[in-house]
């Protein structure tokens, strides 16, 4: 059908170019990864905290949820919570005689996302501040700073440079994992790509398009992980 | 649930077992080999190296696994015939299976993502510590294996073990090759009966034990030295 | 001793064991407004693990404390071992308890003047402008000025010292710290220190002092502890414990100074 | 309302979205074409393959219709409308390859199949003792393996065979081996629209509308569009 | 001084600045086998940057260094500063320099044994029961035998100081470069490291030391140079250093120890 599409006319933002398909799905890709990335912080500060200062209990199950949470494929996370777990919800409603609920598919998959990337965060945060010299936080301690205070004006900033490149590594995968959501309906760049290329069998062209758009994705994100980086390191030596 | 369907597809299952496992042995070790060497060179390298090792690691963190595998399998790939000779060499059988690819393509994008936690780690490790180690006339190398590797790893390894567990999570793209991994027989026994969960459930346990033979291993390690809390 | 003021520091019974090995074995100490004690000892007699535990950065198995007057509330856990109940009261207390490291401590991502006024602005919620006049004259006193933007880990052995004892000092508590204050120090630093700690004690500060410079301990303190094994093994003013100390080991420790 | 389940993933020229978001294909047409028969107003929901029985089980949509192949270990999950198209299976191969699709003409060579199709179990019975069978799963994949000599033969749904043998890169390689030998029990099944297993009712009126739309000649009406022979088969 | 004998080590001309900051402005020494040479100078003056360059941990920006006998060679790169033509010497030489650091630097994931016997096992490769052995009775020498299990973490500073006096030397090296190897010890065991430092000094061993304690110098040393802003500001016997000084400077460093 499209063949007679000239390549620069393939990669037109307007149809029936697929450059705007691409671009969308870009967007999408980066929207979701930025949520779910953002509730993987979260999720992840407070498992590592946890898993270092927590009662035997709480870091048992912090155990678990690391540990399980990593091992299972994020597939069968999404589509039992957004499949099981609302079929189970609408259930339990209809029980009660209520009206059935409708969760956002987008909502569901960017919670998953960001559970699975709290577990990974958990662990490199872990590490981050068992990296960070104890005296400084004894020092800290010393002075009187309260938990929260001493989080945030010495171990922070300690355990960043520490957690950076593990960080930036979990940014990187989860911009390649929010493929998944497509499970739930919603088309990513990953997908808009395979729809591009299967529709017009430009195969190469459309990966190629969607390689240099991730390529784009991770050097922007780079930049800001260097400069954070950079920003952290000050007061450490230069070469090691 | 509905599990009749394992009688049928065992040997399956196990064939997939293994080559999931080799194909993650393969690439975390090699992986972890080559990722040193490009930490290495990002740290200390000259600048041109350190220029180079960057892209590297930029490339392939940037880029999906599954477009790198596809580059090398059918992009390189399928040059390597025109390579005179190679069709009836030994080297052949090995060269002809996605397996192959997989398990290179696999341990260069591990080895990518694990520089970068090796970069962070390296330099983490008190300078005290290499200074000390160089007073007493360590080698570049001895140093590197005495004193900076070790400390680093350690520093590293709750990031490391995560790292080898998203590797192994990688591992179904395997199939885009032709290499039927655990998640892949998985995949077939679901479009042959349709079942949902079942047999990803397999894979599940399957992930989890190995996971946590992974996060026991690591945890023995971790406690090897005792850090002051 | 048996005055009717309330002490300002009174630790009674301290005792820290690190698995089956016994650190502090029943230390007590009172200090009074403006009391400067040395605790001497050698080393690995739990001076540093002593000094710890009176700001809790160590919880000490079992003892009592007074801190400026206020009692610290304790309760024994199920494995027999005591702690604080309330650790808001402790990092409360710990506003009046300056420490100076054994091993500095520097927050090595800030500048020596950020490590100074850190703890006034975060924690006193100082005016910033205020703490950094503070912190820049207290450099000054310590010979630190020219080096106020510079990082620790570019700061020589000394200098990080000093730094260290600056950061002690600008959040003015009532009782001071100082783990060997001054180990890294030439003479004439040394020299310095003992008189800034001769205007605090003036000033009616309390400190607590370990140090290895005997001549030191005797010159600023009004009071000397000998722990020996983790035991008050002798203690007392300087004139005795130096001059004429009770007990045998504490004779020979202090040997070294005579001769 | 009939809401239909379609696989997000493009599949020409059966269903695929174009670059403005439109769904547009053979089965889209007669997706159309069936639910004007039916009198009923129709709506797509798309989903990945992996969301497909799940969201039919929680009703997020009534029908999948998304070329999905009825056999009978699926018939034990979910039900199935009567086949509304089914494409003869092909075996092509390299071009210097000696034509012919028998067991004997495979022997000793490798064959891609794309997995869990009719042509996978197809092989399974006839070929197995002779060939051996490499797993993709997709048909393109085994079309680059093909052309690079990895593989012998493909075996599969003669549509995309035929269209990949038409294109610059099959033309060169590739050549077609001919039909295997007819299996009805296998091959004449054929594709139909899955329900769930409760709605009987709705099976009922999606095979009266297909067997209606077949009757009008509006079904050929459609093909006619995409292909020069009938897709109902025999 | 002017013996003909090889120096043990000679240093001449030394040059090192960070950025704008010149901290050695051309200091240099000469040590025959058996001297001990302390170096003292106040906070900051550049001693721990000074025995840093002689093993090359830092790169002095100018300088001739003649270490056991072997010139090191240098070359000068194209900032104008130089550095050394071969790492390899350097790493040869280093073999029989050993260095107690200022901050210990222990190797926190070895226990104090495999610390000690770390670099004569892979560097020296030395066997490794005999290395052991030769461990163990060192750290009993310094009494840390009981302690040899422990990891640096867990120790007390003094008995960081004292693992890391045994690491230094268990290489056995033919000159010695201890920076402050005392700051962090008691009076009794400055006095054990004094007469370590004596026994090493009458096999024939070269020692340089850095420290801030006057009278341990005084008493230990066969030269003593006094450093201040990077230059040497006075050197001599230790009579004359601390007895009569040439330099103001020096008379005022040292009057300390008079009084
Ligand atoms: N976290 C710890 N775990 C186990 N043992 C410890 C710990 N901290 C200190 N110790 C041990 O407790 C003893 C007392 O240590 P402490 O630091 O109080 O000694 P110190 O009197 O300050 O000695 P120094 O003068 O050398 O600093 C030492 O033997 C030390 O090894
Ligand atoms: N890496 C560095 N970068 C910049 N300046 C430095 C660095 N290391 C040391 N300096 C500066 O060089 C000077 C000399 O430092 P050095 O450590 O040699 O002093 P020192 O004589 O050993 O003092 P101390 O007795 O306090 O240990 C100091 O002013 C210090 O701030
Ligand atoms: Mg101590
Ligand atoms: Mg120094």
């Amino acid at each position: 059908m499209s063949s007679a599409l000239s390549l620069l006319e393939l990669l037109s933002p307007y149809p029936p170019g697929w450059g705007g398909v691409l671009l969308a799905g870009a967007f999408s890709t980066v929207a979701i990864s930025l949520g779910a990335y953002g509730i993987g912080i979260l999720v992840g500060l407070v498992g590592a905290l946890g898993k270092l200062n927590g009662s035997r209990p709480v870091i048992a199950a912090l155990d678990l949820y690391t540990t399980a949470v990593r091992a299972i494929p994020e597939l069968i996370l999404i589509v039992g919570l957004y499949y099981a777990g609302t079929d189970g919800i609408n259930r339990i409603l209809l029980g009660l005689g209520l009206p059935p609920i409708e969760i956002n598919g987008f909502v569901a998959a960017v919670s998953v996302l960001g559970i699975v990337q709290g577990a990974y965060m958990t662990e490199v945060l872990r590490g981050a501040i068992l990296a960070v010299p104890i005296g400084q936080i004894e020092a800290a301690k010393a002075f009187g700073m309260r938990p929260i205070t001493r989080f945030r004006r010495i171990v922070l900033p300690a355990l960043i440079p520490n957690a950076l490149p593990g960080l930036a590594n979990l940014w990187m995968s989860v911009t390649k994992d929010s493929a998944l959501i497509a499970v739930v309906g919603y088309q990513e760049l990953a997908l808009a790509t395979r729809l591009a290329a299967g529709n017009t069998k430009h195969y190469f062209l459309f990966f190629f398009a969607a390689a240099l758009l991730y390529l784009a994705i991770t050097l922007l994100s780079n930049v800001i992980f260097r400069a954070l980086e950079l920003r952290f390191r000050r007061g450490q030596p230069k070469s090691a | 649930m509905n599990f009749s369907w394992i009688s049928t597809y065992w040997p399956l299952l196990a064939a997939g077992a293994v080559q999931t496992i080799l194909l993650l042995v393969i690439s975390v070790v090699f992986g972890f080999v080559l990722a040193i060497g490009l930490a290495l060179a990002q740290i200390k390298g000259p600048r041109g190296i350190k220029w180079l090792s960057r892209c590297y690691c930029t490339c392939l963190r940037g880029t999906p696994l599954l477009v790198q595998l596809w580059l090398l399998y059918y992009g390189v790939g399928s040059l390597l015939p025109l390579i005179p000779g190679l069709r009836s060499s030994f080297l052949w059988p090995v060269l002809r299976e996605g397996f192959f690819f997989a398990a290179v393509s696999f341990t260069l994008n591990y080895a990518a993502y694990e520089a970068e936690v090796l970069r962070g780690a390296l330099l983490a490790v008190p300078k005290g510590e290499l200074e000390a180690a160089r007073a007493f006339g360590m080698s570049p190398a001895q140093v590197l294996r005495r004193i900076w590797l070790p400390r680093a790893v350690r520093i590293a390894l709750p990031t490391i073990a995560g790292e080898i567990v998203l590797q192994l999570k990688a591992t179904p793209l395997a199939f885009t090759v032709t290499v039927m991994d655990l998640y892949a027989v998985a995949y077939k026994i679901r479009q042959d009966t349709l079942l949902v969960y079942e047999p990803l459930l397999i894979v599940t346990v399957f992930y989890v034990l190995l996971t946590l033979l992974l996060t026991r291993v690591f945890k023995v390690v971790e406690s090897q030295v005792p850090v002051r809390r | 001793m048996t005055q009717k003021v309330v002490p300002a520091l009174l630790v009674e019974a301290v005792h820290k064991s690190y698995g089956i090995h016994d650190v502090l074995r029943g230390v007590s100490l009172k200090a009074h407004k403006g009391d400067v004690i040395s605790i001497i000892g050698s080393s690995g007699a739990g001076k540093s693990t002593f000094l710890r535990c009176i700001n809790f950065l160590e919880i000490p198995d079992r003892g009592r404390f007074v801190i400026n007057g206020e009692e610290v509330a304790m309760k024994v856990g199920a494995n027999g071992h005591a702690h604080p109940a309330n650790w808001r009261q402790i990092e409360r207390l710990r506003t009046g308890l300056g420490m100076v490291f054994q091993s500095f401590n520097l927050w090595a991502h800030m500048t020596v003047l950020e490590n100074v006024i850190e703890a006034p602005v975060h924690v006193l919620k100082t005016d910033r402008r205020k703490a950094v006049e503070r912190a820049e004259a207290l450099l000054a006193k310590v010979g630190l000025y020219d080096k106020r933007h510079a990082y620790p880990a570019f700061l020589s052995g000394g200098q990080q010292q000093r730094a260290a004892i600056a950061r002690a000092l600008c959040v003015d508590p009532e009782v001071m710290l100082f783990d060997e204050p001054t180990s890294a120090l030439d003479p004439e630093l040394v020299g310095e220190v003992l008189k800034v700690i001769r205007e605090l004690a003036e000033e009616g500060r309390t400190m607590l002092l370990v140090t290895h410079e005997m001549k030191f301990a005797r010159d600023v303190s009004s009071h000397v502890v000998f722990l020996h094994q983790g035991r008050v093994e002798e203690a007392g003013p300087p004139a005795q414990v130096f001059g004429a100390p009770l007990s045998a080991r504490c004779r020979e420790f202090t040997r070294v100074l005579s001769n | 309302e009939v809401r239909f389940g379609i696989m997000n993933e493009p599949y020409p020229p059966f269903f695929t979205k174009d670059a403005s978001a439109k769904w547009v294909g053979w089965e889209i047409e007669l997706m159309d074409a069936v639910c004007a028969e039916m009198n009923e107003e129709c709506s797509i929901v798309d989903m990945s393959w992996d969301g497909l029985i799940p969201g039919l089980e929680t009703k997020k949509f009534d029908v999948i219709w998304s070329s999905m192949s009825i056999t009978n270990e699926r018939k034990k999950t979910i039900d199935f409308t009567d086949k509304y198209y089914n494409t003869p299976s092909k075996l092509i191969g390299a071009r210097d390859a000696a034509a012919g699709a028998t067991a004997d003409d495979v022997a000793d060579k490798t064959i891609g199949i794309q997995v869990s199709t009719i042509q996978s179990e197809y092989f399974k019975k006839y070929f197995a003792d002779k060939a051996s069978e490499k797993t993709y799963s997709t048909l393109d994949e085994a079309f680059q393996d093909l052309a690079a000599g990895r593989i012998d033969y493909v075996f599969g749904d003669a549509i995309p065979l035929a269209e990949f043998l038409k294109s610059d890169f099959g033309k060169d390689c590739c050549a077609d081996m001919g039909d295997v030998a007819d299996d009805p029990a296998i091959l004449g099944v054929g594709i139909g629209g899955g329900v769930r297993k409760q709605d009987a009712s709705l099976r009922d009126k999606l095979n009266a509308a297909i067997a209606a739309v077949r009757a009008t000649g509006k079904y050929e009406e459609i093909s006619k569009k995409y292909f020069d022979f009938d897709p109902y088969g025999k």
